[in-house]
């Protein structure tokens, strides 16, 4: 199970990130906050942008440093003859990811927090 | 293994015997049953009664078959004591002719028909109330015993039911003492006059028989007119009705219609408060537009006399038309299509609601205010 | 069968040495034998089910497919009236449904459930009895539901059933009942289904098929099962959601009362693009496993593939918001979704390249065989799907094509193209698995010009249609729109693809009554299904080496069928299989299998009937039938959990144990992939609690509701699941020795199983004592949904530590033998801590807020 | 010029007969323009890579041994199915967010015009404020100065519909519980026809509208005179009509005003004379038309919430058609 979570971590933070940028900003959409141009505006997008950076960023480190990934997410240390298939899998899948995580962020830069624009 | 093959071989050949044996025998009776049909020799005159076996199956059949389908008829209070008188009115209009006045003989044409009509006094002790409704509702094959001329209308045949029950509780005397109130007429024959129609639903003196009988007195000679019609063509259904209206001509139904047009309404006898029925009034006056419900006022205040004036009906009358109407059984006329539609979109509350404000509401005399 | 003309090689390069024991292949075959006459329907084998499910999935794939007809039929021209407005309403309400939820679905797991275990050289799937189930229960709700077309009582709210347009209040009566009934009811067998899968693919593989040897396709389920266990459970929630709404009238979408209608569409799209892809991954997989045969050359980018397969896998889960483009939530939540959509589009272009490279990779040309016509065909379609879902992902682009014609003809593309013509390519390409027989490839090729050239004729004018501004869902147009044209094309296409299906009924039935015998491995391919097979799957495990064992060992078929390999006949005396490790693939134990049994097949109906009784109100037929569903459960129960037979020799000096438990216990592994599911339910709630409040905080406490209970309740709660939780734990440790009997177990386990209804009753008795009513608003809904969210698992972890206390009393649980035991109490952890969650957010959330 | 071939030959059999044009392929609003040009940058650059990717397989299956060797690597996949589609997408979702974003750039016009639609089984209630806050009813028409961004306030009375005028923008849902606000700019004057395009059971397919494009006087005019109360009848047949309305109930549920008709269920009809249509773009607004329609609406429309009158005669339906269509 450990080792599926491993091999997953990429687009699990892809998923993280998804949540605490979507939620967050239809919440506070929904309670009139980022619905002005200016500072709550601002603070929405820093919001999204902070956590995207933060996502990717640990995806990152998984991409660069499969064999601690590997501890963290199983406990043991990496071993038997699928060990560089896994780890091949999984910095791939990191790097969609990222850029996934990339694709999501970049509305924040190009659009108003809330506004429904139609 | 190979024991347990020869069993089930031996099972399938006694099987196969036995499939040629049933076709044998059913051949037999298919040949033999033609053939005596063929023949003519069985006697279908009804001077003769059938073999004793042949009785005795039919009945089993008969119950049988009517205890099946009152399986599921849910049978509503039917202790009211207009509810009987309304159904004595119809007996002695549609049943009386056969079935004759409870507790005496039969008219001797009836008692040569086979099987001869029952006297009804003792029809409660033979048959539960669901099953007497199954009875008149849906009639006999094969007995003379007609179903309900209007069959979509089982609300109409309870009264009948109920008046059974009574007779069969307080003796064959009952049917006399409800008739004595009003004219007695010829059972079953003749023309209907109009005093007879006073006996259901009263006139300027006279109250209704029963709440589930519309009040006339008052009602705009057109919608009377229109309503009898419609009865007559069928459009509208009605088993108590419908008879009623076959026999009545243009002209008969015409002077009928003046004659109650220009009866002076009797004030209903209501208990209720003015808070009881404010629900009501909403609905009457302003609809629920929410759910597309139209206001009642702007069609049955009298503008238009197509439309019949509601205020002062029965309660009872009014819920029972609305669910005909929610049924979808009175929406076979151009009026009567509009009503459905408006119908079905109250829900069972706001009908209850709108018949109760109605049914306390004063008819407006001579064109007077409204409320 | 032994005297195969080969020499004998070595003995002892083999596991097992020949010449095999007397008896032992007709031990196998006994084993494993089919039983006659009508008992054939309590067989369980996934030989017998696996053909019966994929016949019965193209059956509803047939039908649907004339409703279709009908419906162009009725469109061929403006203002036609050949079919009425009601019967049409139902008419695409149930060909989407029965599509996507009785075809496409089980379509796909019917070929998992009947082609792994011969991929995967397993007897059979780990549970049969559960996936045999699945199927019943499928086939008899799905005919039933698919019947309703006959007496007016489909559905009518479309495949997606949005509320309020599916509320009591504007679709009276019970045709929707049966949509969401019948529905929830598939769902749940399609869950059974996935749980076989998952635990299948990771735990009975061949010794040596790690992880980056599996097959494609293999994969393609592994993925396809996980996107079930966690999608369905949304569209679960939601269709129990709307039912009670619809019955009780609990206001979960009524906006007055502090509902939502895009509650729905978010619950309902969570499930619903996931399921898009849930249907594509297995059908990509199949076209992984065909190109390289096709090739004869192995699948280049093959752990690219894998790549896109997860990835695929992960990001249609961020999609589902794509589908509510234009219900008016802010811009940059579209962005959101909008990238996620093109994040997508990539693993797509992977997959397709590949298999351009390995169709380019082939030592000779491509062969032009009838699964190679569907490939290119499928390759075709699915490219240009895929280009117009990439332009629908463009969120202003969407705001013009949703809900027109051009979506219409874009998701057929994806999914006609992408999975329909993958399974005909199929069907030609595993025919010969099935029935030893080749299809023609005369009709082959007849039957794919015509769906071809059909399919795109139908499909390709409907982009101009839609955008020329004809709206999906209509029945009929006026008929100066100038839609006339494209929609007669459109049609005429329609029964030409229709013509080319009913060819290859034709070249079915005729494969049945005439087809050649074809070759053993007809298209020489490298991987395992086409080795020789009865109805115990392979006579001998081999151990796996390469991606495509058959290539580089030839004689492996005869190797197989000697019984060299592994587990050449049946050391417990039943059915069994070998479950393997779920990463390297290594030889754990034996698992002892279940035999033919009505129990499951009485389950099915009658669980089947339950539900659709239950919507037709009968309200005392449909519990009678619960009744003797649970009772069929608990007998079929009873007869799992075999006794330990201790260690057995497979093989190669490998010996192996005959019983496991704990982690690495496939029944373990079935219960976590079961919490997960349920974990999911509980999760899909979560969003729809925290969804709704921020839609309607109004009718949250303290303004909008009584306040919640004092915090006695709660705690009373939590006390009573947590010491139930340690008594568990005592006497987990204090089972008795083999064979022995203890009477202190199953007391705990009825008395732990106590404690927990209680704390269910002292919250639902808290709730009622503030006041609190379900119907008055949003709030109170949620807050009692909670308690029967609750009250559904708790009710399951009573069944079963009751049950295990029955088998405990009777002798079948101790300390060796002690699945029943540990699964009793997995369930009773996971149902307190969901409880416990609980009870937090719904006595913590409005004290935080309030 | 290339376009507008393209477009033509797509869509010629489209072009057969556009009265009241429906269809994006001709836009005539802001937003539908923008959409248009995006659709056909897509369409194009999305022709383009599906000959490509179809020219490629063909190579594959057919080519040299060369060529095909040189498609047969991972390098291939990773360049045609990672790079290439990344970097293509990269720029298309960029694209797509600027366009979206575009819409913020044009805030309705400050005029104090505000349009409310609400969707309703199945017609369309439309409601006018004026810059004084003079509001009035009208149904199954929109009437839009040219060159003006105007906000519409979308909202439902029952289920979920949506707003869909494909020559002016993209769709918009009408939710219940919720107001969404759709920016509409015509630019160009004419009539165009629009449609619900979300599910909303029984009549679905007849819940169109029109929407006329005007030109500010134009448009000011049909203000001044549609929040006018009804002309009266102005014969004798008229006469009769009106009299007959009101006596049959119909005023329960419709408005006429200036009458004691004030019904607020269905349509308001005080100018039903000059709209385009009868029963949301069911039929034509011609007296043979009002007469089908009251008495037939059923069978034209089935399910619609009108029940059919089948209660008069002949004369008294010339009657009322008489009245209806003199309300202009």
């Amino acid at each position: 199970m450990g080792t599926l979570v491993f091999l997953c971590l990429g687009p699990l933070l892809w998923a993280v990130q998804l949540t605490l940028i979507y939620g967050p900003q239809s919440s506070l959409c929904a309670y009139g906050i980022g619905t002005g141009q200016g500072g709550s505006n601002l603070l929405v997008a820093g919001l999204i942008l902070i956590v995207s950076a933060l996502c990717m960023g640990l995806a990152a480190a998984a991409l660069l440093r499969p064999g601690a990934a590997y501890e963290l997410a199983t406990g043991t240390r990496p071993s038997g003859e699928t060990w560089p298939f896994l780890t091949w899998v999984m910095r791939a899948l990191a790097a969609l990811s990222l850029l996934a995580m990339l694709y999501a962020g970049l509305g924040a830069l190009l659009l108003p927090a809330c506004a429904q624009l139609r | 293994m190979a024991e347990r093959e020869r069993d089930s071989s031996d099972r399938s050949g006694y099987l196969r015997r036995l499939g040629e044996a049933v076709l044998v025998v059913l051949g037999v009776l298919l040949l033999g049953g033609t053939l005596f049909i063929w023949s003519g020799v069985y006697n279908i005159g009804a001077s003769r009664d059938h073999f004793g076996i042949v009785t005795w199956l039919i009945a089993q059949l008969r119950d049988q078959s009517v205890n099946a389908s009152a399986q599921g008829v849910d049978v509503p209070d039917l202790s009211d004591p207009g509810l009987a008188m309304l159904g004595a009115e119809h007996y002695r209009s549609g049943c009386a002719a056969c079935h004759g006045v409870p507790g005496e003989p039969l008219n001797p044409v009836f008692t040569s028909m086979l099987p001869a009509p029952p006297d009804l006094y003792h029809a409660a002790s033979d048959y539960e109330a669901a099953e007497l409704f199954t009875i008149i509702h849906h009639g006999l094959k094969y007995t003379g015993m007609p179903a309900w001329p209007a069959i979509e209308r089982a609300d109409e045949v309870w009264p009948v039911v109920a008046f059974l029950l009574k007779v069969h509780r307080e003796g064959p005397q009952v049917y006399d003492a409800t008739l004595a109130e009003g004219q007695v007429d010829e059972p079953g024959t003749g023309r209907i006059a109009f005093e007879n129609c006073v006996r259901c639903h009263g006139d300027d003196e006279t109250d209704l028989i029963d709440d589930l009988v519309p009040r006339l007195e008052g009602q705009s000679a057109a919608y009377l007119a229109r309503a009898l019609t419609e009865y007559r063509d069928g459009t509208r259904p009605s088993g108590m009705m419908q008879p009623i209206a076959h026999e009545m001509s243009d002209d008969e139904i015409a002077e009928l219609a003046e004659y109650y047009a220009g009866l002076t309404a009797l004030a209903p006898a209501s208990d209720l408060q003015g808070e009881d029925v404010e629900a009501g009034r909403q609905i009457f006056m302003n609809g629920v537009p929410e759910t597309g419900v139209p206001a009642c006022a702007s069609c049955h205040m009298g503008a238009n006399p197509q439309f019949p004036l509601l205020a002062g009906q029965p309660a009872a009358y009014l819920m029972g038309q609305l669910q005909l109407w929610r049924n979808g059984i009175r929406a076979e006329t151009g009026y009567g299509a509009i009503m459905a539609t408006v119908a079905q979109r109250l829900t069972p509350e706001q009908a209850q609601a709108v018949s109760l404000y109605l049914s306390w509401l004063p008819l407006p005399r001579d064109g007077g205010d409204g409320p | 069968m032994s005297d195969a003309p080969h020499g004998t090689p070595r003995n002892d390069e083999f596991p097992n040495s020949l010449p095999r024991p007397e008896g032992e292949l007709e031990a196998l075959e006994r084993a494993w034998e089919m039983p006659k006459g009508i008992r054939i329907l309590t067989e369980i084998n996934n030989n017998f089910v696996g053909p019966l499910y994929i016949a019965a999935a193209f059956l509803f794939f047939v039908l649907a497919g004339i409703l279709a007809l009908l419906m162009r039929t009725q469109l061929a021209f403006g203002d036609n009236d050949f079919i009425g407005q009601d019967l049409y309403n139902q008419l695409f309400t149930v060909h989407g449904t029965t599509m996507m939820f009785l075809f496409a679905v089980p379509v796909v797991e019917a070929l998992g459930v009947m082609m792994l275990p011969q991929i995967m050289a397993s007897r059979d799937l780990p549970y049969p009895r559960l996936s045999a189930f699945a199927i019943w229960a499928y086939i008899v709700g799905g005919l039933v539901f698919f019947s309703t077309i006959f007496y007016d009582l489909a559905p009518k709210g479309d495949w997606f059933m949005y509320p309020p347009l599916t509320l009591t209040e504007y679709s009276p009566g019970d045709n929707a009942d049966f949509w969401l009934l019948g529905i929830g009811f598939i769902e749940i067998s399609a869950i059974a289904g996935a749980i076989e899968i998952i635990v299948g693919v990771l735990r009975t593989r061949p010794p040596g098929m790690t992880l980056a040897r599996m097959p494609i396709f293999a994969w393609g389920m592994l993925i396809f099962a996980s996107m079930i266990v966690f999608a369905f459970p949304a569209v679960i929630l939601a269709t129990m959601l709307l039912e009670i709404e619809r019955a009780f009238g609990w206001p979960f979408f009524t906006a007055e009362l502090g509902g939502d209608a895009l509650l729905w569409q978010h619950l309902f799209w969570f499930f619903g693009h996931p399921e898009v892809y849930i249907i594509f991954l297995p059908a990509a997989g199949l076209v992984s496993m065909m190109v390289p045969t096709m090739a004869q050359t192995p699948l280049v980018g093959y752990r690219l593939i894998v790549v896109a397969l997860i990835a695929t896998g992960f990001f249609s889960f961020g999609l589902w918001v794509h589908h509510m483009f234009t219900t008016g939530i802010p811009a940059l939540s579209l962005a959101f979704f909008s990238a996620a959509s093109m994040a997508v589009a990539i693993p797509s272009g992977i997959q397709v390249f590949s298999w351009i490279a390995t169709i380019a990779a082939g030592r000779e040309r491509l062969r032009m065989s009838v699964p190679s016509h569907f490939i290119l065909g499928f390759l075709f379609i699915f490219t240009l799907g895929g280009l117009t879902g990439v332009m629908v992902a463009v969120v202003p682009f969407d705001f013009q094509a949703h809900d027109s014609y051009f979506v219409v003809a874009h998701f057929h593309y994806v999914l006609v193209g992408g999975m329909v013509f993958p399974l005909f390519a199929t069907f030609y390409y595993w025919a010969p698995v099935i029935s030893s027989r080749m299809l023609s490839e005369r009709l082959g090729k007849w039957a794919f010009w015509l769906m071809f050239i059909g399919f795109n004729v139908t499909f390709f004018p409907m982009h101009i249609t839609g955008l020329a501004g004809m709206p999906r869902r209509v029945w009929t147009y006026p008929g100066n729109m100038g839609w006339d044209l494209l929609n007669t094309i459109s049609t005429i296409g329609a029964f030409t693809f229709a013509t080319g299906v009913l060819v290859f009924i034709v070249d079915v039935a005729l494969n049945f009554r005439f087809g050649l015998q074809g070759p053993r491995n007809p298209w020489n391919a490298g991987t395992l299904e086409f080795m020789p097979n009865g109805n115990y799957s392979m006579r001998s495990i081999p151990r796996v080496t390469s991606r495509d064992p058959v290539w580089d060992n030839p004689s492996l078929p005869e190797e197989i069928e000697q019984g060299r390999h592994y587990l050449p006949g049946t050391v417990t005396g039943g059915r069994e299989t070998l479950v393997t490790s779920p990463i390297e693939a290594e030889p754990q134990y034996i698992m002892q299998m279940p035999q033919p049994s009505w129990t499951h097949v009485s389950a099915a109906v009658f669980t089947a009937g339950f539900f659709l009784l239950l919507t037709i109100k009968q309200v005392e037929l449909s519990l009678t039938c619960g009744v003797i569903a649970v009772i069929s459960f608990i007998a079929w129960g009873w007869q799992l959990d075999k006794p330990d037979k201790g260690m057995v020799d497979i093989g190669g000096g490998i010996r192996v144990p005959t019983y496991a438990s704990g982690p690495q216990s496939h029944s373990w592994w079935a219960m976590v992939v079961l919490m997960l599911v349920a974990a999911a339910l509980y999760a899909s709630y979560f969003f729809s609690y925290l969804y709704l409040w921020t839609v309607s905080p109004e009718v949250w406490p303290p303004g909008g509701s009584p306040e919640p209970p004092p915090l006695l309740y709660p705690l009373g709660s939590a006390v009573l699941m947590v010491g139930g939780g340690i008594a568990i734990r005592w006497a987990g440790r204090r089972l008795p020795a083999e064979g022995a009997r203890s009477f202190a177990a199953p007391a705990v386990l009825a008395l732990a199983a106590l404690l927990l209804a209680g704390a269910l009753a002292l919250e639902i008795y808290g709730h009622l004592g503030t006041g609190l009513s379900p119907t008055a608003s949003s709030y109170g809904a949620l807050v009692y949904m909670n308690a029967f969210l609750v009250a559904e698992t708790v009710a399951a972890t009573v069944v079963l530590c009751l049950f295990a206390a029955a088998r405990q009393i009777r002798g079948h649980v101790d300390a060796v033998r002690r699945a029943n035991f540990d699964n009793a109490a997995l369930l009773y952890y996971y149902t307190s801590a969901q409880a416990l969650f609980g009870l937090v957010l719904i006595h913590g959330f409005p004290r935080l807020i309030g | 010029m290339m376009r507008r071939l393209i477009l033509l030959l797509l869509i010629l059999p489209a072009l057969g007969g556009c009265a009241g044009s429906q269809s994006a392929f001709m836009p005539r609003g802001a937003e539908a323009e923008r959409i248009d040009t995006l659709f056909w940058v897509m369409t194009i650059g999305g022709g383009i890579i599906f000959v490509g990717v179809i020219a490629i397989t063909a190579v594959a299956m057919l080519g040299g041994a060369r060529v095909r060797r040189a498609l047969s690597s991972e390098p291939f996949i990773n360049g045609a199915g990672i790079a290439f589609p990344s970097v293509v997408l990269t720029v298309l979702l960029v694209y797509g967010l600027l366009i979206l974003g575009a819409g913020a750039r044009t805030p309705p016009a400050g005029d104090g015009l505000r349009i409310a639609v609400s969707g309703e089984l199945w017609w369309w209630r439309v409601t006018y404020t004026d810059a004084e806050g003079n509001t009035f009813d009208t149904a199954n028409e929109l009437h839009l100065p040219v060159g003006e961004p105007v906000a519409v306030e979308l909202t439902s009375a029952d289920v979920i519909h949506s707003f869909w005028a494909p020559n002016l923008a993209g769709k918009l849902d009408m939710i219940p519980g919720r107001t969404n606000t759709l920016t509409l700019t015509a630019t160009q004057p004419g009539v165009t026809r629009g449609q619900c395009a979300e599910y909303c059971g029984g009549a679905h397919a007849f819940m169109s509208f029109h929407v006329v494009a005007q030109p500010r006087e134009e448009f000011d005019a049909w203000m001044r005179q549609e929040a006018g109360p009804a002309v009266p009848p102005a014969s004798e047949a008229a006469e009769r009509g009106a009299a007959l309305f009101l006596s049959a109930g119909c005023g329960a549920c419709h408005a006429v005003r200036g009458t004691e008709a004030t019904g607020t269920i269905g349509p308001d009809l005080t100018h039903i004379g000059a709209r385009r249509s009868i029963g949301a773009g069911m039929l034509p607004n011609d007296a043979a038309a009002m007469r089908q329609w009251i008495v037939d609406n059923q069978h034209i429309k089935p399910e619609n919430k009108m029940p059919a009158y089948e209660i008069f005669t002949e004369a008294e339906l010339d009657d009322l058609s008489a009245y209806l269509e003199g309300l202009k």
